[in-house]
């Protein structure tokens, strides 16, 4: 299978530099790669972003710390109850409030929620950029309904705004917790079907086994998160490391692969997923009653001080590095992406390749240009 | 047929336009229902607001493209990227003139004498098929080479060395059928089928697989649609092709399809003949007549070919070249070893 | 579920859970006698310019022309092996260097997390660890581009998020939010220098 | 390589799974939604299209403030009502507008609204928002977010009225409407 290691082009050989995006079917938004071609060997991937950059690190700091909540919707649309959540988690360290039970428990069934959808997003677009297109169609349907449960409690579907400083907004609407127990428990039924479709199928085998091989000790070093590390063998999540929320009084296993190559990474999100609905119905088991949010002031005023609070995204860490200056808006907020960080290994993970192994490792880093670029 | 001028001339135009209108046809319907299928493998309904179900949705698309504007590339070698979709339109529809679609026939009565319903039958048929779908492939390589687009050229390339490529097995898994028929002729072919009493497909199963899988890689469908990856190469060898250049692409593709379904329904599926044409027992299947079993057949064949699409992720380019170097070309080879002991050991073809 | 929305009725001398209690900041203390600062001042006794923990976090200020010695230091001998973040924050008024640029390291054997910070002066270079954790690229790259610190040794240090010849860094306080002209030379050929698109702009045909 | 693993490599085992699947949905109940002719009714909570009122609103400018993105301009002025005989200076509404087009639907102007019922909110289960100018026909004053002129509601649902609760966007708890606007 991986017979394509990097050889030495033949002498007389032309190079040939393409540029794959911005526009391009299989680049997952506006990112762009130059690309060094001999053939259809790569010899070298140059990354080029920068085309979604809204400046949002620059917005953040004339908005109040509630109103940022929005804006990080924004950034991993795919997620945006993880986003929310890493942000007010900054806030409320920052703060010393300790969210009420109820809350915390919301949080997470809606974190893990989010998890699956954007891993069902990820394995729908991964599956059609190696070819198989129907993978796309069923687990959109899925998605779908998980965007309907978003927009029962919420009342969005994908910038959900979800959570506040303090605790949540609202309240679980009446016979939210059935319908979501019913999603979750025959999620691992679909997830087996589409796993019949690819885990097994000698096509996909050939095409993910190999491809893009990272060893642990480099994953590490370029500073890889979330998936793309885990692939790897490190067993590293922020859930068990850090736990917020109530991630410590859940019973969940970290899914790790062994060879590091995107087939791994497709089995360590599919268990991921597996995991995510392990999660929800614990959570919706636990679920405490009480109120959902702490009594926090009108105006959220952080004292003074720097603090970085991280979230086990589904794309890897996602950090919110905020900076107060004791006023009502951060005087920086830094996010720290785990996609643009993961992207980062793309060069190093396609070179010597061929062009189709690029498109795969671009599914398999499972990258969101809008987090990149922010 | 007093006149011998009009069996030479008048009988054969007539066959070529009824032929020629209902490949076009059936290419354009074609597609309609791999979208449709293909929808509903992915639980969507697919075309269904031009005219009643979608029907007229093909017309709809043949009459847009009809109109559309037709871009060439301002650096593109224009006289190559005009000629290019023609030269691989012509050789998919020339092809379709040996396939015999039926036993002859009087058109439930409306001829005197039974005719055949196909145009010709020459004696070296699948010669004449393997030869002429070939030429194909140089529409490819010269509408992606004259596109001047790294993207067109990389589909023309990768299209050029998998045709070339999955000939070779190809020829080699319908050898084995010409030695079962000792014929060359499409309609020998059928014939004998009926007088062995079996289809080839029985006999000749791994030839047959190894010819669907060849016939998938010829026609550049899925898994094996390198050369117009969409996820790689964006259309690969006719994304800068629009209009109606693009619309002979497709016409080609969909033809191509249809040609190889046929050839695979003649060479193994017995074409017109019902199963096991010899067995009295199945007698009661001749009501249906012999034209319905091969449409039959064909669209049993098209309707895999669009199975597969909704089904499998797409081969790199060189598992693609491993698979039928490596593992095509040497089954084929061995099989054709093996049918060729038996046809000996049987006492030679019919 | 909304009567879940009151609380049930509690014992008046049960303790108030903390969610219902005014929520107590954590205060900034000084850490120089924390663990983990310590271990870094037994391998370089000279760096620790200030230490200070904030909500459990530790944050240690180094002298901006020895951070790669310390970096150095605390990946190879402390196992800080991975490099959460690097990131730069504009003080713009501040005397002694307008610029933190902010190091933040985990540890795997233990999971602690440490701070580093380098204050810079604007228009003074920092050398760059790219060297130490080549995840510290494309964030330098981004700093660079956003704060117009310059890294020093950085193997290709160009503007990542921004284009080239984008008139600004847009995180710096001076840096208006409504944008600048930002003389952009998207079309070089088409548009003069300084003439490119303005936003809000109707663009041209 | 098993036995086993062999024989089902060559029989395509792997394969026949693929196929299987993808030919059982094919007989799958189909997950379309035929937009224009079939619409999905939102949930409750949905936040679409904006809603307004103008006498339960009390000009105390949270919602301008709370936007994250400053596109709901609001002016006042005093004015000298008589009140029980007594005169007393009381805020009157000018202009409130909303540059809807910027809109990113986030509710947090209608979680900062004071009023009880809320005088602005988004639960109106109305999202076909299109329209062909945006700076026209898609920046509200308070006169049509009171009326929606421009903007076609949802069909099912009312404008909403004197005393309706913003959750109940089909007006079943609130007085009916005199005239349901398109």
């Amino acid at each position: 299978m991986s017979t394509l290691q990097a050889t030495r082009p033949f002498p007389d050989s032309e190079e040939m530099e393409i540029s794959f995006g911005p526009q391009h079917p299989a680049t997952h938004g506006v990112l762009r790669v130059m690309v060094k071609l001999d053939g259809e060997r790569i010899i070298d991937a140059k990354p080029i972003i920068g085309y979604l950059h809204r400046g949002t690190e620059k917005i953040f700091e004339r908005e109040t710390y509630n109103g940022t909540i929005p804006h990080t919707d924004r950034m991993d649309y795919t997620a945006a109850a993880t986003n929310n959540q890493a942000l007010v988690g900054a806030v409320e360290k920052m703060m010393g409030v300790t969210v009420p039970p109820r809350a915390a428990y919301i949080r997470m069934v809606l974190a893990e929620l989010q998890r699956i959808a954007s891993h069902i997003i990820w394995l729908g677009t991964h599956a059609l950029d190696i070819g198989a297109q129907t993978p796309f169609f069923y687990t959109f349907q899925e998605r779908e309904i998980i965007l309907d449960l978003y927009e029962e409690y919420c009342g969005a579907r994908l910038t959900l705004n979800c959570m506040r400083v303090g605790g949540q907004p609202f309240n679980l609407p009446e016979g939210w917790t059935d319908r979501c127990r019913a999603f979750v428990d025959q999620l691992p039924a679909r997830i087996a079907e589409w796993e019949r479709l690819l885990t097994n199928n000698r096509i996909w085998k050939l095409r993910t086994i190999g491809v893009g091989v990272i060893s642990a000790a480099n994953a590490v070093e370029w500073g890889l998160t979330g998936p793309p590390l885990r692939g790897s063998g490190v067993k590293w999540d922020i859930r068990k490391v850090f736990p917020y929320d109530r991630y410590d009084e859940v019973d969940f296993e970290i899914p790790i692969g062994a060879n590091g190559d995107t087939y791994d990474r497709y089995l360590v999100r599919m268990e991921e997923m597996r995991q995510s609905v392990r999660i929800v119905q614990q959570c919706l088991a636990k679920l405490p009653d009480g109120p959902v949010m702490a009594k926090v002031p009108k105006v959220i005023k952080p004292p003074k001080g720097e603090i970085y609070f991280s979230v086990e995204g589904p794309k890897g860490e996602l950090g919110f590095y905020v900076v107060s200056d004791g006023s009502t808006n951060p005087y920086r907020l830094r996010v720290r992406p785990a996609c643009f960080i993961n992207l980062q290994v793309l060069p190093e993970l396609v070179r010597g390749h061929l062009v189709a192994d690029m498109i795969a490792v671009i599914g398999t880093l499972d990258i969101v240009l809008g987090e990149i670029d922010r | 047929m007093g006149n011998p001028w009009i069996a030479f001339l008048l009988v054969p135009l007539v066959k070529i336009i009824v032929i020629l209108l209902v490949v076009i046809l059936m290419a354009a319907y074609l597609s309609y229902f791999e979208r449709k299928i293909l929808a509903y493998m992915q639980i969507r309904i697919g075309p269904n607001r031009v005219g009643p179900r979608g029907w007229l949705q093909p017309i709809a698309d043949a009459l847009k493209l009809f109109v559309k504007e037709d871009i060439v590339p301002s650096r593109a070698e224009k006289l190559v990227y005009m000629i290019a979709p023609a030269l691989i339109t012509a050789p998919a529809l020339v092809v379709f003139s040996v396939i015999p679609f039926g036993a002859d026939t009087t058109f439930f009565g409306l001829l005197k004498q039974p005719m055949p319903p196909y145009l010709t039958d020459i004696n070296i048929g699948i010669l004449f098929v393997l030869g002429v779908s070939s030429v194909g492939v140089y529409g490819v390589i010269l509408g992606g080479w004259s596109s001047n687009n790294k993207f067109s050229l990389m589909g023309g390339m990768r299209s050029a060395a998998q045709l070339v490529s999955y000939e070779v097995p190809m020829g080699f898994s319908v050898v084995a059928v010409l030695l079962m028929a000792g014929s060359l002729s499409m309609v020998k072919i059928v014939e004998a089928q009926k007088q062995a009493g079996v289809w080839f497909v029985f006999p000749g199963i791994v030839a047959f697989f190894i010819y669907i899988v060849c016939g998938v890689a010829e026609t550049n469908r899925n898994p094996f649609d390198l050369p117009e990856a969409e996820s790689e190469l964006v259309a690969g060898f006719h994304t800068e092709y629009s209009g109606m250049k693009w619309a002979f692409y497709f016409l080609a593709e969909y033809a191509n399809m249809v040609l190889i379904s046929s050839v695979a329904t003649v060479l193994f599926l017995g074409g017109w003949l019902r199963p096991f044409p010899n067995a009295a027992a199945l007698a009661f299947l001749d009501v249906i007549p012999p034209f319905i079993w091969f449409a039959a057949k064909v669209g049993f064949f098209l309707f895999c070919y669009i199975w597969f699409r909704g089904t499998f992720p797409r081969y790199r380019f060189d598992q693609l070249m491993a698979l039928g170097w490596k593992v095509l070309l040497p089954v084929s080879l061995a099989n054709l070893l093996v049918v060729g002991l038996g046809v000996l050991l049987m006492g030679g073809p019919k | 579920m909304a009567e879940q929305d009151n609380v049930a009725p509690q014992e008046q001398a049960a303790p108030k859970p903390p969610w219902e209690e005014k929520p107590v900041p954590p205060e900034p203390r000084d850490a120089r006698e924390h663990e983990q600062v310590r271990e870094v001042a037994a391998v370089l006794p000279d760096v620790v310019l200030e230490a200070v923990e904030f909500a459990g976090q530790v944050t240690l200020t180094v002298p901006c022309e020895r951070i790669v010695d310390v970096c150095r230091a605390c990946k190879d001998g402390l196992g800080y092996k991975f490099l959460v973040d690097l990131t730069a924050v504009d003080w713009q008024e501040r005397p002694e260097g307008r610029f933190d640029v902010v190091y933040w390291m985990h540890r795997f054997t233990d999971s602690k997390r440490l701070r580093l910070k380098a204050r810079v002066a604007d228009g003074v270079e920092v050398r760059s660890v790219t060297g130490v954790w080549k995840v510290a690229n494309w964030m330098e790259r981004e700093a660079f581009d956003m704060f117009g610190i310059y890294f020093a040794d950085h193997p290709n240090l160009e503007r990542i998020l921004t284009w080239e010849g984008f008139n600004g860094h847009p995180l710096r306080k001076d840096f208006p939010i409504e944008g600048v002209d930002t003389g952009a030379a998207i079309y070089p050929d088409v548009y003069p220098p300084g003439g490119g698109p303005v936003a809000g702009g109707e663009g041209e045909s | 390589m098993s036995l086993w693993g062999f024989l089902t490599s060559v029989f395509q085992v792997d394969l026949l799974q693929g196929l299987s699947v993808t030919g059982k949905f094919l007989f799958h109940r189909k997950a379309t939604i035929q937009y224009p002719e079939v619409t999905l009714v939102p949930k409750d909570r949905f936040r679409g299209m904006f809603g307004f009122s103008e006498e339960r609103c009390i000009v105390c400018h949270n919602c301008a403030k709370a936007c994250p993105i400053d596109i709901i301009h609001i002016a006042d002025h005093f004015e000298e009502v008589e009140v029980d005989g007594k005169k007393k200076k009381k805020k009157v509404l000018d202009r409130y507008d909303i540059d809807v087009k910027r809109c990113m639907f986030c509710g947090l102007c209608e979680e900062a609204c004071p009023t009880e019922p809320v005088a602005i909110w988004l639960t109106t289960k109305s999202y076909e928002t299109a329209a062909y100018e945006r700076n026209e026909q898609l920046y509200f004053d308070k006169e049509r977010l009171q009326s929606w002129e421009g903007v076609k509601p949802y069909p099912g649902v009312v404008p909403p009225n004197e005393g309706q609760m913003p959750n109940d966007p089909s007006g079943a708890l609130s007085p009916k409407p005199e005239e349901q606007k398109r």
